[in-house]
C-alpha cells in the first residue's frame, strides 16, 4: 500500500463513518444526491446492501472495530421497503444494538438509523452533514479508552492507586 | 474463532478502470492518482483511467485487457452501479469472464457530484476503488437465474394513457386488464371539448377508441375497479382488484337510461354535483357519467340511493328497467390476477383553484377554471354547450389566466407544462363562441412544440390580448363606474411597466396539474419512488423515462408528471412497448443475489423461517435443517443476517465480501 | 547470612498463596509472612447484572466449590425476592449441597492434602499426589475413590445442570425436578457415600492416626493456635452445612454468640494489609488486635475443625459417634490443632452422606412444586452457606428490577486467612532456627495452612495459578545466596 | 518407545478446568498410561524449572485455560508456548476471556475502590491499598501488579486449538487427547468442539416452533419453566441457536437456558451480536416502542452476550497474535 494510507486525524479530524445503504431506497437517494449536485461532507463510505435487512450487526462492529468513527444505516422508510419488512428486522436489531452500544460505553450519536426514500437526496445531505459534524464534535472513536459503568458514561480516567508502568483504564 | 477466509483458488489478476466520464468525476477526483494508487494495489496487475469507460472504446479496452493480460477481475470505478453495471458486466461476458467478476465503485454520483475539495474527493474515491478490490476477491462465477414471465398486463387508469396502452398491447394479442376506479375510462380527455393545437374535437378522437377498449377481445375492461394489493416480483406479479358494486347487472344494462329518468330524487338540492361536469349540474343516486361512457352502462351511488342507504324506496328504478338490470343486493366483489407486466397510468388532479384566494375562485360566480369552460361549451355540457355567465348573459370581456397554481412557491415550483397551451384554447373557445374580447395574463408563454407556436399565432391573429404579468387579485371593488358591476384583474404589465386594473366579466383561471390525492397508496402499493413534488419517479430521467425502480412497473401519462396528449399518448406507447418487450422476452433474468444454507453449518434453530417475506425458508425435517427454495427468494439478505451460526450466505453480498468492503474502505478512508 | 525466604507459590491448593519467611541475624525467624498476590474484583462486575445470573457469576470464582458459590448466591436471591424456598426445592437443593460437600472434602483429603498424611509429608514429590495415594492404599481402593466422586458428581449434574458451575439454583427453589427413578439412584449413591465415609476414617485411623509420628505433627505447638471458632448450626446445635444460624465459640469453647446472617455486619469485619490482596475477617465485638490469638483478639477460625467446635454434635448419628471419638482422642473441645482439621473433614464426609440418605429417601424429594415465584419488589438480600472451607456470606443490592447495584461476599478461606497467617509464622518459627531451611521443613510449613484446604481463588475472587514451590534465600543485603527445591 | 509429553497449565482460572480433567475419572488412568504428564501443577509438584530445561517443542501439547492477567501469566504461556508443539487454549476464559473477562467493563481502581473501601463490611480507617512493594519493619515484601485488562490466550500468544467450555466437557478432553494421540487433527486454528450451534441436538428442538417469533423475553424467576418445551419458546433468553455444542446441553437438561459457555461457531466472528441479531429479528412488532418494550425483558445486553467472551469481543477485542475477529 502506499505510505498516505490513512487519514490524519489531528487539529482537522476528518470522522470515518461507513454507511450500509439500502439498494432501492437510500443508495439511489445517494445516487439522487449526485445527480442534482447536493455536495456534503466527504466523510462517508456508503457500502451496497440489497435491504436494510441484510445490516448484520457483526459489520457495524467490525467497522467500529476497524477504525470507523461512526456507521449510518440506511433504508426505506417503514411500508416502503422493497422486500416489504427488511427494514423493520434492521430497526429491531438496531433498537437492541443501541442499547448494547450504550452499555458499552460508545456514544448514541456514533450508530444512527435513517430512513431514506429514493427521492429524498436532499436528507442523504442533511443526515450526512449532521453526523459528520457530531462525530467531529466527539473525536475519534478509540475504542482502548472505554471502560464503563453498566450504565454506560465512560469512566472516569481512574487514578490508580498501583503506582505500576503498566496499569490503564481497563477496557 | 478467526473465521476462515476460502480465497480464491486462481492467482487474481485484476484490472481496474478509472473514468474520467468527461469532466463529471475528472474534473474533481485526480483520476491519473487514483489509477496510481489502485495500480499498487494487492493482485492489481493493470490499472488505466479512460474519458468515456462505458463507451464502445472503453469496453473494448477492458475486453482487450482481459484477453492479453489474462485478467479474471475487473474494477469499474465510475458512475452509479445502477447505471452501468449491466454494461461492464456484459461487456466482460462478451469476452467469457463472468459478469459477476466486475465491481463497480460509484466515484460519480457518490463522490466527484457532491464532493467540493478535490483532495477529499480524490480521497473517498481512492477508498472505494481499494474496497472495490479487495471485495472481489471474493467474488463467485455466478449463473444468472431465468424466471417465466407471465403474458398478460394490467394497466392501472383508463384515461388516454391507459386507453393507448392498452390498445397497443391487445393488438400485439397480449392479454390485459384494464382496472379504472371510475364508472367509466376517458379520464380527463373525455372532459374536453376541443384539443389543442389542431382543435379537433376531444370527443370524436377519444370515443372511438374507448369503444375499441369495450369491444378488444384481449381487453378486461374493470371499470369501477381499483387494485387493492400487489405481490410478487415482475414477471409474477399476484395482483387484487377489488370490483366495486354498481348495483346494476353490467352485461344487462344498454345505457337506455330510463332508470335514471324513473329515479325519486327528483329535486335538485337531494341531487348531488355531477362529477363529470366539475359540479356545473346535478345528477341523480343512479346515472351515466356521460353520453359516451364506456361501459354505456349506469351506476348507482350508495351515498345518494334512498333503497341502498335507508332500505326504503319505491324503487321506480327498477319498474323503469326493461332489462332487470338493477340490482341492489350486488356487493363488492374481489379478483386475483396475474400478469406479467403492469403499467401505472392514474393520471393527475387538476390544481385547486380555491387555494388562491386572492382569485377569488368560489367568492365570484364568475371565475371559472379551464375545465369548467371545457364542459360549458362542450355540446353535451351543463349549457349544450352555450357559454353563459352564472346570470345567463354572455361575458363581453373575459380574462384568462395562467400559471394558476404553477411555477409558484406558495404552491408547486414546476411549470404544469400544459396550461399555456390550454389558456390560449380557452381565449379562443370564448372569442370563437361568444365573440367577447379576451385579455390572456401570463407569465412565459410555453409553446414548444410542433404546431404550438403556430397556435399562438393564430389566437394573436384572433386579436387576443396579452399582458405579460403575474395576476395579483380579482375583485369586485370598483373604482370607477365603468368597473361597477365586474371583476377587476390588478396586474403589472411587466412590457409596460404599469400597473394596470382590467375589468372583466368573467375570468378563466388556467389551473395546473398535481399528483393524484391518493399518489402516495399507490406508490405503497406498487412499491415506486415518488419525487419530491409527488409524481412517480422514473428510474432515469433520460435513459429510463417510463421505468420505475421496481422491474416490471412501467408509467404512462401525466401521473409521471404533467403531461399533454400527444406527449401521453406517446408515452404510453413506449410503456407498452416495454411491457410488450418484457412479456414477449417469455422470462426475465434474475440477479442471482439468493440466498442459500451452508448445511455443514446450520443447527436447524428455526431463526430464519418467520423472517422470509416471501416464505422461501422452510425446515427440512429430514435434514432437520433449513433450506431456501431459491425460486421464492427475492435476495433481501434478512435471513443471512440474522442467522446465528453463518450458515446462511447471500450470494453476491457474503459476510467475507462486506467484511472486505468494510476493511477496504476504512484502509484508505 | 540468610535474611529472606520466598515460598511462592504454593501448591495443591486451590489459589494462588505467597510465603515470605524473614529471619533474624541470629538466623531465627523474624516473621513469616503468607500473602496472597490476586484480585478479580467480582463484586465490581456483579454490578449491573442481573440478581439471578449472581448465582451462575459467582460460582466462577471457583471452580472447586462451585456449588458453595452458587448455593450462597440462591439463598441471598430468595432473601432479595423474599420468598421461601419450596420445601422439595429446598430438599434437592440439600441433597446437592451435601453430595458436593462430600466428594469435595474427599478431593480435598485424597488428592490435596491427604496425601501428606498417607504418603508422608517427606515422601518423595512424585509420590505427594493422587497417584501416590493408589500406591498408598491400592489401586482397587483408588479406583474407589475415583467411582465414588463420580458417581456423586454425575448425579449433581443430572440434577443441578452442571458439576463444574451449576445452574438449577433460582429465587424461591430450584428450576428442575427430580424424578422417581432419579431417586432410585440418589438412594443408592447416598448409601455408598455413607460406606466410603466410614471406609475413609478407617483409612485415616490405620495410615495416619496409627502413625505416632504424623500424630505428633498433629497436636505440636506448631500447629496450635487459641482462637475463636465459627459455623453454622441447625436448631440443635448441631454441624449444618446448607442452612441455620452461625455460632461463635470462645478459645474455651463457650458459646460467645449466635446471629443471623442478616446481622453478619454488625460481628465481622475485614481489616486491610498494604502486603496482601486478601482482607482479613475479624469478629468486630473483639475488635482487631493484629495477628494473635487469645480470647482478647478477633482473630477465628472457620471449615471443618471450627465447624466441629462450635457445635455441639452432629445431626447424624455415625457422624456423631466419630465426632466423639475425635474429642476423646485429641483431649475435650475446643482442639486447637490445625492439622486435626483433616480428621475433621472426614467426619463431615461422612456425616454429609448420612445426610443425603435421609435426603433422598423423603418422599417429598420427588415433589411437583419445586419452586415460589417471586412477587415482591428486590432491594437487598443476604445468604451463607458452609462451604467445604468455611463460611461463605453473600450480599446483594439491587434497584427495583433486580439489577445488582452492590455485591459483598466474604468467604470462607478468607475467614480463616488471619489464623492462616499466623499459622505459617508460627510454623516458621517453631520450624526454622539457624538459617537452616529445607525442603522438608518448607513443605511442613506449607502444611500449616494446606490444612486449611485454603481456596485463595475463592478468598480473593483471584485468579488461581499454581506453581511449583521455590525458596529464594536472600543474604543480608538481599543477594539471592541459595535456591532450595523440595526435592527429597 | 517414550510417551509423548504433556503439560496442563493453570493462568487466571477458577480450577474447573482442573475439575474437568478429574472428571475424566477413570479415563484418567487411561490418559496417564498413554500421555506422560511432564508439568501439572494442580496434580503433581514439578517446577517451572523443570519446564524451562526442556527442549524447544519437547511437550507434544499443552493445555492452558484461564485468562490471562499478570505479567506471570504471560511469561508462562511463552515459555509454554516454546515448549510445546501443539498449544491449546482450554476452557471459555482461555479461548475467550471468560467470565472474569466482564471485569474489562469496569477499571481497576473502581475494583480496588470498593473491595478495600466501599464494601459494607471494611474496616480500613486508614486507607490502606495492598501495595507492591511494602516495607516492612522486617524488610520489603513484594505483591505482584497486574495487567489493565484481561485477555484471551490467543491474544497473547499463538494458539493451535481451542477447546470451549466452562468447564470444558471431559467427552470434548477425551476426544482431543485420541486425536492428537491418532495424529488425525484438523486445521490450525480449530476449535475441537462441533461445528454447529446448539439448537442442533437440543432434545427440545421439536417443541420450538417453526415460526419463533417473540412477542416478550422472560426471566427464568419470573415464571413455571416447562420442563420439555423449548426454553427461547418459553421467552427465556437462551443463546442456543448462536452457541456451539458439544456440552450435551447439560443445563438445558437442568431445566435453564444456554449462557453461551462455549462460543460462537466458526463462521461467526462475534458471538454476542451474532445471538443479538437473531433474538432482535424475532421480536414480533414493527413498532419502535413496542420493540423497545419487548426489549426491556433483557436488562443486561452486554453481560448477557458476552458472558464468557468480552475480551474476546469484536468491539472489546485487544490486538495480539491473532486477533479472534477475523484480523488475520
Amino acid at each position: 500500500m502506499p505510505d498516505d494510507v490513512s487519514l490524519p486525524i489531528a487539529e482537522d479530524f476528518q470522522p470515518r463513518i461507513i454507511a450500509f445503504f439500502c439498494n432501492w431506497c437510500t443508495y439511489t437517494a445517494s445516487d439522487l444526491a449526485g445527480t442534482s449536485r447536493m455536495t456534503y461532507a466527504p466523510n462517508t463510505r456508503v457500502i451496497r446492501v440489497m435491504c436494510s435487512g441484510r445490516i448484520d450487526p457483526q459489520f457495524v462492529l467490525a467497522a467500529l472495530r476497524k477504525g470507523a468513527d461512526g456507521v449510518l444505516l440506511g433504508g426505506c422508510h417503514p411500508g416502503d421497503c422493497h422486500y416489504q419488512a427488511g427494514n423493520y428486522k434492521c430497526l429491531r436489531r438496531f433498537r437492541l444494538l443501541k442499547r448494547l452500544l450504550t452499555q458499552l460505553g460508545i456514544e448514541e450519536e456514533r450508530v444512527r438509523l435513517e430512513w431514506i426514500a429514493a427521492s429524498e437526496g436532499d436528507r442523504v445531505q442533511k443526515v450526512t452533514n449532521e453526523m459528520v459534524e457530531q462525530i467531529r464534535k466527539l473525536g475519534p472513536l478509540r475504542l482502548e479508552k472505554i471502560p464503563t459503568h453498566p450504565n454506560g458514561e465512560a469512566a472516569p480516567a481512574p487514578a490508580e492507586p498501583m503506582a505500576t508502568a503498566t496499569e490503564g483504564a481497563v477496557s | 474463532m478467526i473465521m476462515e477466509k476460502k480465497s480464491p483458488q486462481e492467482e487474481l489478476r485484476i484490472g481496474v478502470y478509472v473514468c474520467h466520464c468527461g469532466a463529471n468525476i475528472a474534473s474533481k477526483v485526480d483520476v491519473e492518482s487514483t489509477r496510481d494508487f489502485a495500480a499498487k494495489l494487492p493482485h492489481v496487475t493493470v490499472a488505466r483511467d479512460y474519458k468515456f469507460a462505458c463507451s464502445d472504446p472503453g469496453q473494448e479496452l477492458i475486453q482487450k485487457d482481459i484477453k492479453e493480460l489474462g485478467l479474471n477481475r475487473v474494477v469499474v470505478a465510475s458512475c452509479s452501479p445502477q447505471l452501468h453495471e449491466k454494461t461492464f458486466r456484459n461487456a466482460c461476458a462478451d469476452v467469457g469472464l463472468s459478469p459477476f467478476y466486475v465491481q463497480m465503485a460509484n466515484i460519480r454520483e457518490h463522490v466527484s457530484w457532491v464532493t467540493e475539495d478535490p483532495e477529499l474527493a480524490t480521497r473517498k474515491a481512492k477508498s472505494l476503488v481499494a474496497a472495490a478490490v479487495r471485495r472481489l476477491a471474493f467474488a463467485a462465477p455466478l449463473e444468472t437465474k431465468r424466471v417465466p414471465v407471465h403474458p398478460d398486463v394490467l394497466i392501472v387508469g383508463g384515461g388516454i394513457a391507459g386507453i393507448h396502452a392498452s390498445l397497443i398491447l391487445a393488438n400485439a394479442g397480449r392479454k390485459v386488464f384494464l382496472v379504472e376506479r371510475e364508472p367509466t375510462i376517458g379520464g380527463h380527455m373525455a372532459q374536453f371539448d376541443k384539443t389543442f393545437p389542431t382543435m379537433d374535437c376531444a370527443a370524436c378522437i377519444l370515443t372511438p377508441k374507448m369503444s375499441d377498449v369495450k369491444n378488444h377481445p384481449n381487453i378486461m375492461m374493470w371499470t369501477y375497479s381499483e387494485v387493492e394489493e400487489v405481490a410478487g416480483f415482475t414477471g409474477n406479479f399476484k395482483v387484487t382488484v377489488r370490483r366495486k358494486a354498481r348495483y346494476i347487472k353490467e352485461e344487462l344494462c344498454v345505457g337506455c337510461n330510463d332508470c335514471v329518468e324513473a329515479c325519486v330524487l327528483k329535486k335538485d338540492r337531494v341531487q348531488v354535483p355531477d362529477e363529470f361536469n366539475v359540479g356545473l349540474s346535478r345528477r341523480k343516486a343512479v346515472y351515466m357519467p356521460f353520453p359516451q361512457s364506456t361501459p354505456a352502462c349506469v351506476v348507482i351511488d350508495p351515498e345518494q340511493c334512498l333503497q341502498l342507504m335507508k332500505g326504503k324506496c319505491a324503487q321506480t328504478c327498477v319498474e323503469a328497467c326493461e332489462r332487470a338490470a338493477i340490482d341492489f343486493d350486488q356487493s363488492d366483489e374481489i379478483v386475483e390476477i396475474d400478469v406479467g407486466a403492469i403499467i401505472i397510468a392514474t393520471g393527475y388532479k387538476p390544481f385547486e383553484a380555491r387555494r388562491i384566494a386572492e382569485y377569488g375562485y368560489g367568492k365570484f360566480a364568475n371565475v371559472y377554471t379551464t375545465l369548467e369552460i371545457e364542459r360549458l361549451v362542450n355540446a353535451s355540457g351543463p349549457t349544450g354547450g352555450e357559454l353563459r355567465l352564472r346570470d345567463g348573459t354572455t361575458p363581453k370581456v373575459a380574462g384568462v389566466i395562467h400559471c394558476v397554481g404553477s411555477r409558484d412557491r406558495r404552491y408547486n415550483p414546476y411549470c404544469s407544462n400544459v396550461c399555456c397551451m390550454g389558456a390560449l384554447k380557452m381565449a379562443h373557445l370564448i372569442k370563437e363562441r361568444t365573440g367577447a374580447e379576451v385579455f390572456n395574463f401570463y407569465v412565459d408563454m410555453r409553446t414548444a412544440f410542433k404546431g404550438y407556436e403556430e397556435f399562438y399565432d393564430q389566437i394573436l391573429s384572433e386579436g387576443v390580448q396579452f399582458v405579460r404579468g403575474r395576476v395579483a387579485e380579482v375583485t369586485d371593488w370598483a373604482m370607477t363606474d365603468e368597473e361597477k358591476g365586474k371583476l377587476v384583474i390588478r396586474v403589472e404589465d411587466t412590457l409596460v411597466g404599469v400597473a394596470r386594473r382590467i375589468p372583466v366579466d368573467m375570468v378563466v383561471l388556467a389551473i395546473g396539474l398535481e399528483p393524484q390525492a391518493d399518489a402516495g397508496e399507490i406508490q405503497r402499493k406498487f412499491n415506486i419512488s415518488c419525487s419530491n413534488e409527488g409524481f412517480f419517479l422514473e428510474r432515469h430521467p433520460k435513459l429510463g423515462p417510463v421505468s420505475t425502480f421496481t422491474d416490471g412497473i412501467f408509467l404512462a401519462g401525466a401521473c409521471q408528471g404533467p403531461k399533454d396528449i400527444p406527449e401521453t399518448v406517446a408515452q404510453a406507447g413506449a410503456a407498452a412497448a416495454e411491457a410488450l418487450c418484457l412479456v414477449d422476452k417469455g422470462f426475465v433474468e434474475i440477479e442471482p443475489n439468493t440466498a442459500w444454507i451452508d448445511e455443514e453449518v446450520c443447527s436447524g434453530c428455526k431463526t430464519c423461517i418467520p423472517l422470509c417475506p416471501f416464505k422461501a425458508i422452510s425446515r427440512d425435517e429430514e435434514k432437520r435443517i433449513a433450506v431456501i427454495n431459491e425460486a421464492l427468494c427475492k435476495g433481501c439478505g434478512t435471513c443471512v443476517a440474522a442467522c446465528p451460526s453463518g450458515a446462511a450466505q447471500q450470494n453476491l453480498f457474503t459476510d467475507e465480501q462486506i467484511y472486505e468492503e468494510i476493511e477496504g474502505v476504512l484502509s484508505y478512508a | 547470612m540468610v535474611r529472606h525466604v520466598t515460598i511462592d507459590p504454593i501448591t495443591r491448593l486451590e489459589g494462588h498463596g505467597k510465603i515470605d519467611v524473614i529471619l533474624n541475624d541470629e538466623g531465627g525467624v523474624d516473621h513469616a509472612y503468607f500473602q496472597v498476590p490476586e484480585l478479580r474484583g467480582f463484586e465490581q462486575f456483579l454490578v449491573g447484572r442481573p440478581a439471578e445470573d449472581a448465582a451462575q457469576i459467582t460460582s466462577r470464582i471457583c471452580g472447586v466449590c462451585p456449588m458453595a458459590h452458587h448455593m450462597a448466591a440462591a439463598k441471598a436471591m430468595d432473601d432479595l425476592f423474599r420468598v421461601e424456598c419450596a420445601p422439595t426445592g429446598k430438599l434437592i437443593r440439600e441433597w446437592c449441597y451435601n453430595g458436593f460437600t462430600f466428594e469435595d472434602h474427599a478431593l480435598h483429603f485424597y488428592f490435596l492434602g491427604g496425601p501428606d498424611f498417607v504418603v508422608g509429608p517427606t515422601a518423595p514429590k512424585a509420590q505427594r499426589n493422587i497417584l501416590g495415594v493408589i500406591g498408598e492404599v491400592g489401586v482397587e481402593a483408588g479406583k474407589k475413590v475415583i467411582a465414588m466422586r463420580r458417581e456423586v458428581r454425575e448425579m449433581i449434574t443430572t440434577i443441578a445442570g452442571k458439576i463444574i458451575h451449576p445452574v438449577f439454583g433460582l429465587p424461591g427453589g430450584v428450576a428442575r425436578r427430580v424424578s422417581k427413578d432419579e431417586q432410585k439412584q440418589c438412594i443408592e449413591i447416598s448409601e455408598h457415600a455413607v460406606e466410603f465415609g466410614l471406609f475413609s476414617l478407617q483409612l485415616l485411623r490405620d495410615l495416619v492416626l496409627a502413625n505416632k509420628q504424623y500424630v505428633e505433627y498433629i497436636t505440636s505447638e506448631g500447629y496450635t493456635h487459641n482462637t475463636y471458632y465459627m459455623g453454622l448450626v441447625d436448631e440443635n446445635n448441631h454441624v449444618n452445612f446448607y442452612d441455620g444460624m452461625l455460632r461463635v465459640v470462645d478459645p474455651e469453647g463457650k458459646e460467645f454468640a449466635k446471629f443471623d446472617v442478616h446481622d453478619y455486619i454488625e460481628q465481622i469485619d475485614e481489616h486491610v494489609e498494604p502486603w496482601s490482596y486478601i482482607k482479613f475477617p475479624y469478629l468486630k465485638q473483639v475488635g482487631w488486635k493484629g495477628f494473635e490469638e487469645g480470647r482478647d483478639s478477633g482473630v477465628f477460625a472457620v471449615a471443618p475443625l471450627a465447624r466441629l467446635n462450635a457445635s455441639d454434635g452432629m445431626s447424624t448419628p455415625k457422624a456423631q459417634e466419630a465426632f466423639e471419638e475425635f474429642y476423646d482422642t485429641l483431649g475435650g473441645k475446643p482442639v486447637h490443632h490445625t492439622l486435626a482439621t483433616h480428621w475433621a473433614r472426614l467426619i463431615e464426609l461422612l456425616s454429609a452422606a448420612e445426610m443425603m440418605l435421609d435426603i433422598a429417601k423423603n418422599d417429598a424429594f420427588t415433589g411437583e412444586h419445586i419452586r415460589n415465584i417471586p412477587t415482591a419488589t428486590p432491594a437487598e438480600g443476604m445468604g451463607v452457606v458452609e462451604a467445604p472451607r468455611g463460611t461463605l456470606f453473600h450480599h446483594y443490592q439491587t434497584d427495583e428490577d433486580g439489577i445488582i447495584t452492590m455485591a459483598n461476599l466474604i468467604v470462607a478461606t478468607q475467614n480463616n486467612a488471619a489464623r492462616i497467617a499466623m499459622s505459617v509464622d508460627r510454623a516458621a518459627r517453631t520450624l526454622i532456627n539457624n538459617g537452616q531451611v529445607d525442603d522438608g521443613i518448607l513443605n511442613m510449613v506449607e502444611m500449616a495452612f494446606r490444612a486449611y484446604d485454603p481456596c485463595h481463588g475463592c478468598a480473593t475472587h483471584a485468579l488461581p495459578g499454581q506453581m511449583p514451590l521455590i525458596v529464594r534465600v536472600y543474604d543480608a543485603n538481599h543477594r539471592l545466596a541459595q535456591e532450595i527445591r523440595r526435592d527429597p | 518407545m517414550s510417551k509423548p509429553k504433556a503439560g496442563f497449565y493453570w493462568c487466571a482460572s477458577c480450577g474447573g478446568c482442573e475439575e474437568s480433567v478429574v472428571d475424566l475419572a477413570e479415563a484418567i488412568l487411561d490418559v496417564v498410561d498413554a500421555i506422560d504428564f511432564v508439568f501439572f501443577p494442580v496434580a503433581m509438584d514439578f517446577k517451572r524449572e523443570d519446564v524451562e530445561a526442556m527442549e524447544d517443542g519437547e511437550m507434544t501439547v499443552c493445555f492452558i485455560n484461564g485468562a490471562l492477567r499478570t505479567s506471570e501469566h504471560r511469561e508462562m504461556a511463552e515459555l509454554l508456548r516454546r515448549k510445546s508443539q501443539f498449544l491449546i487454549a482450554y476452557g471459555s476464559c482461555s479461548y475467550q476471556g471468560g467470565i472474569p473477562g466482564l471485569a474489562n467493563l469496569y477499571s481497576r481502581s473502581q475494583i480496588l475502590d470498593f473491595v478495600y473501601g466501599g464494601s459494607p463490611s471494611t474496616a480500613n480507617p486508614e486507607g490502606n491499598r495492598p501495595q507492591p512493594h511494602f516495607h516492612a519493619p522486617e524488610g520489603d515484601l513484594e505483591l505482584p501488579t497486574f495487567d489493565s485488562e484481561v485477555k484471551a490466550l490467543d491474544q497473547v500468544v499463538d494458539v493451535d486449538f481451542y477447546l470451549p467450555g466452562c468447564a470444558p466437557p471431559p467427552s470434548l478432553l477425551k476426544a482431543a487427547v485420541e486425536a492428537l494421540l491418532s495424529g488425525e487433527l484438523p486445521p490450525k486454528g480449530s476449535v475441537l468442539a462441533p461445528d454447529k450451534a446448539l439448537c442442533e441436538d437440543c432434545p427440545r428442538i421439536d417443541s420450538k416452533p417453526n415460526e419463533p417469533l417473540i412477542s416478550e423475553f422472560k426471566r427464568p424467576w419470573e415464571i413455571e419453566i416447562d420442563h420439555e418445551k423449548c426454553l427461547l419458546a418459553q421467552g427465556l433468553l437462551c443463546l442456543g441457536p448462536a452457541t456451539r455444542s458439544g456440552c450435551d446441553h447439560v443445563c438445558i437438561n437442568g431445566n435453564m437456558p444456554c449462557t453461551g459457555c462455549m462460543g460462537p461457531v466458526s463462521r461467526v466472528q462475534d458471538h454476542g451480536s451474532a445471538i443479538l441479531s437473531a433474538l432482535a429479528s424475532l421480536i414480533d412488532s414493527d413498532d419502535p416502542q413496542k420493540i423497545d418494550d419487548v426489549l426491556e425483558g433483557i436488562p443486561d445486553p452486554a453481560g448477557t452476550f458476552y458472558r464468557y467472551g468480552l475480551p474476546h469481543s469484536t468491539l472489546f477485542a485487544k490486538c495480539g497474535i491473532t486477533q479472534g475477529n477475523g484480523e488475520t
